[in-house]
């Protein structure tokens, strides 16, 4: 049996987080879970390997995990907000980890997110009404 | 008898709380958003609302996928802030209101909502960050109690837009027909447009982000006909939080009065966006 | 396709879980009550069903009452029994089907109902018993693949009979939808009228009971027009679990086939019902 | 602030377990579910006071846990279900509760039982149709 297809499977660069991707992610995500803890945040760090075993992660999710590629653990069912939670460990934010989703700096990340909002406040002029700032 | 007095909504990312605990404010890249919650801030010391009901999203804090409610009310009468793994002090505890929980609770049931009841509730930055941008220059004691209510936006399927804008109706409900004398506000948070993951990450789409602010406002019943499919590939994956403002929409007239209205962008990944909304006749 | 091929009922109690454990189904007391599972029984032997969704309540196994979902729907590959508090050994783990549950999920959740998934799922007598009872003569290797859907009968407020009967509809058409070939029976468990509690303990009203097992099979809709007040007034405060039943009638067609009836009482507080319907035209 | 009233509190000798009800009992039934596991059951057995203590019993419910006063329990919060997990230590079942419920011997309650279902065998002739047995 084949998990079923979804339209937004179609939307590009984009991994709905659905059952499919939960189910595959399970272990992944519940490892991230307990980082939520200080202590466990400091078992992973003394050794993460081991840590990573004793969830039960697959061996490609294990080493994607220790060399902290962010979009093969989204492909392999990672949650954004629970990998979030791995990136820490990497010294890495949301900011840096949309920048390795796409291949590059952060700096250049950030300055998509500012194209893709420049011009907001003469959008906000030409919107009408009244508007704060 | 209890009475909704206003319609809040804000983003909620984890982002803002940061600026918040380092007191960043007055810098530049933060100036104009914040400054979008001075009204606001204004107006709730002038009506002094006695509870805020909070729609917001739990992110791996309270829930973990083992099991995720689809709408999750807090039946507590206080709920805690935690660790979500990246070592911020936990906030100060904020106090709830069990009875008037529960009478949700009894409302939302009776009108066919599967709602799940909290009596122990952890709440994240999807809940507290809220909280701190408006009521963050008062002492905690001199805060409103507040009352989280959770709709999942993690684990796909995800409810509607139109499931959240009826759930705000039984809200009203319940809040009209409480016996207590309260001034009670809803806030939706969390949006806008942004998404955090994969090859697509980044998308802020200010277009789409000022239509549905003028929509929610306007014309809610637009916003009730979008499919989540048609809101992610607009508004990105995270963008489809901005369901839950329609729990705050739903919960006033159909008609409302707009004091004030915000929008910035971007704030970190997100298009920012901050209504003020009462009743109108 | 996926079709449901037969609706079960029966009740649940943990006595008749230490019945089957301590080999007293030949004994007086037990013999006349487990005979009305024969037929049953025989039934399953012959059309062999794949899969069962059982309808239950926890009892404070898998949901304390922190987080209680109204409508919980296990969503793993397989569910553990667990000790309850009684030191009884856990039964072995039953077969789940993580494909087909999130299926139904986001059927379900389509259809407005506001589920709660579960990747992880402790199930205790209101599942393990009804799965004893219809399957225990076969080894568990040989037993259908099973799905708990949850229902919250213990946390007042409580969803409805008529809730339920379109949770149940909404059921029907996620399996009718389902590629798969498979064929799957719906069981209702829990009931019939008994009260555990207070000093109105003891209670088992035969007429209603009776009632209720002609009306959930020629006429739902009284059933569906019934206020849980009303069910507890007359079945007692735990024989409103007959609720559960109704989400079972609601994945049938409106017309059924009666291929067993049985009635026996009491056994332990409550009085005991079972039936096996299938779809007439 | 008064805990709303509700029609089926009208109900005789019912406890129905609402959020009021929940929300009085919420520690007695926190203690309750522990006993899932064997291990507190065991630390519970030795020092039932000092367990009780630990779970913030208010000083009426641990009287009433150590003394097996079941109807107090129900109306001090107890869920039935979780007062079961409880009544186990007292070598009780849920029917040695219902007749503790009604001040009466278990086997009168039996007999309550057997009493309220008699009959039953001529009622399903009654009530025509097929029935098995
Ligand atoms: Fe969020
Ligand atoms: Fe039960």
């Amino acid at each position: 049996m084949a998990w079923r297809q979804h339209d937004y499977d179609e939307i590009p660069g984009t991994y709905v987080f659905d059952g499919k991707r939960s189910h595959s992610g399970y272990a992944l995500n519940r490892m991230a879970f307990s980082f939520n803890s200080e202590a466990n945040r400091q078992e992973f760090a003394a050794d993460m390997d081991a840590y990573c075993r004793k969830y039960g992660l697959s061996d490609e999710q294990r080493e994607a995990v220790l060399n902290g590629e962010f979009l093969k653990l989204l492909q392999m069912g990672g949650n954004i907000y629970y990998l979030a939670k791995i990136a820490v460990f990497h010294g890495m934010t949301v900011q840096d980890a949309g920048a390795a989703f796409h291949g590059i700096t952060t700096d250049e990340f950030k300055q998509i997110l500012l194209n893709n909002a420049s011009g907001f406040e003469e959008r906000l002029k030409q919107e009408g009404g009244f508007w704060h700032g | 008898m209890a009475k909704i007095i206003g319609g809040l909504t804000t983003s909620h990312i984890p982002a803002i709380g940061n600026a918040m605990y380092s007191k960043l404010e007055q810098e530049p890249y933060w100036k104009r958003f914040f400054d979008g919650y001075e009204p606001v801030k204004e107006w709730l010391d002038e009506v002094q609302p006695d509870l805020a009901i909070v729609v917001y999203n739990d992110h791996g804090l309270n829930f973990f996928l083992n099991q995720v409610p689809t709408f999750a009310l807090g039946c507590a009468d206080s709920y805690q802030n935690d660790d979500e793994g990246w070592g911020i002090p936990a906030s100060a505890d904020v106090k709830g209101d069990a009875e008037l929980s529960w009478h949700i609770a009894e409302t939302m049931i009776r009108d066919e909502f599967d709602i799940t009841t909290c009596q122990e509730m952890k709440v994240d930055h999807g809940f507290m960050v809220p909280m701190n941008l408006f009521w963050r220059d008062k002492p905690t004691t001199n805060w409103p109690k507040a009352i989280p209510l959770a709709v999942n936006t993690v684990q796909h399927p995800l409810t509607s837009a139109k499931r959240c804008y009826d759930l705000g109706k039984s809200l009203r409900k319940a809040i009209d027909s409480y016996p207590e004398d309260m001034k009670v506000v809803v806030i939706g948070t969390g949006g806008l447009s942004h998404q955090l993951q994969g090859e697509r990450a980044g998308i802020i789409d200010v277009d789409f982000d000022l239509e549905c602010m003028d929509k929610i406002i306007n014309e809610p019943s637009w916003m009730t006909g979008l499919s989540n499919d048609y809101i992610m590939e607009k508004a990105g994956t995270e963008g489809i939080e901005v369901i839950m403002w329609m729990v705050m929409r739903g919960a006033l007239n159909d008609k409302v009065n707009v004091l004030h209205k915000h929008y910035h962008a971007p704030i970190s990944n997100t298009g920012a966006g901050v209504l003020l909304l009462t009743d109108a006749e």
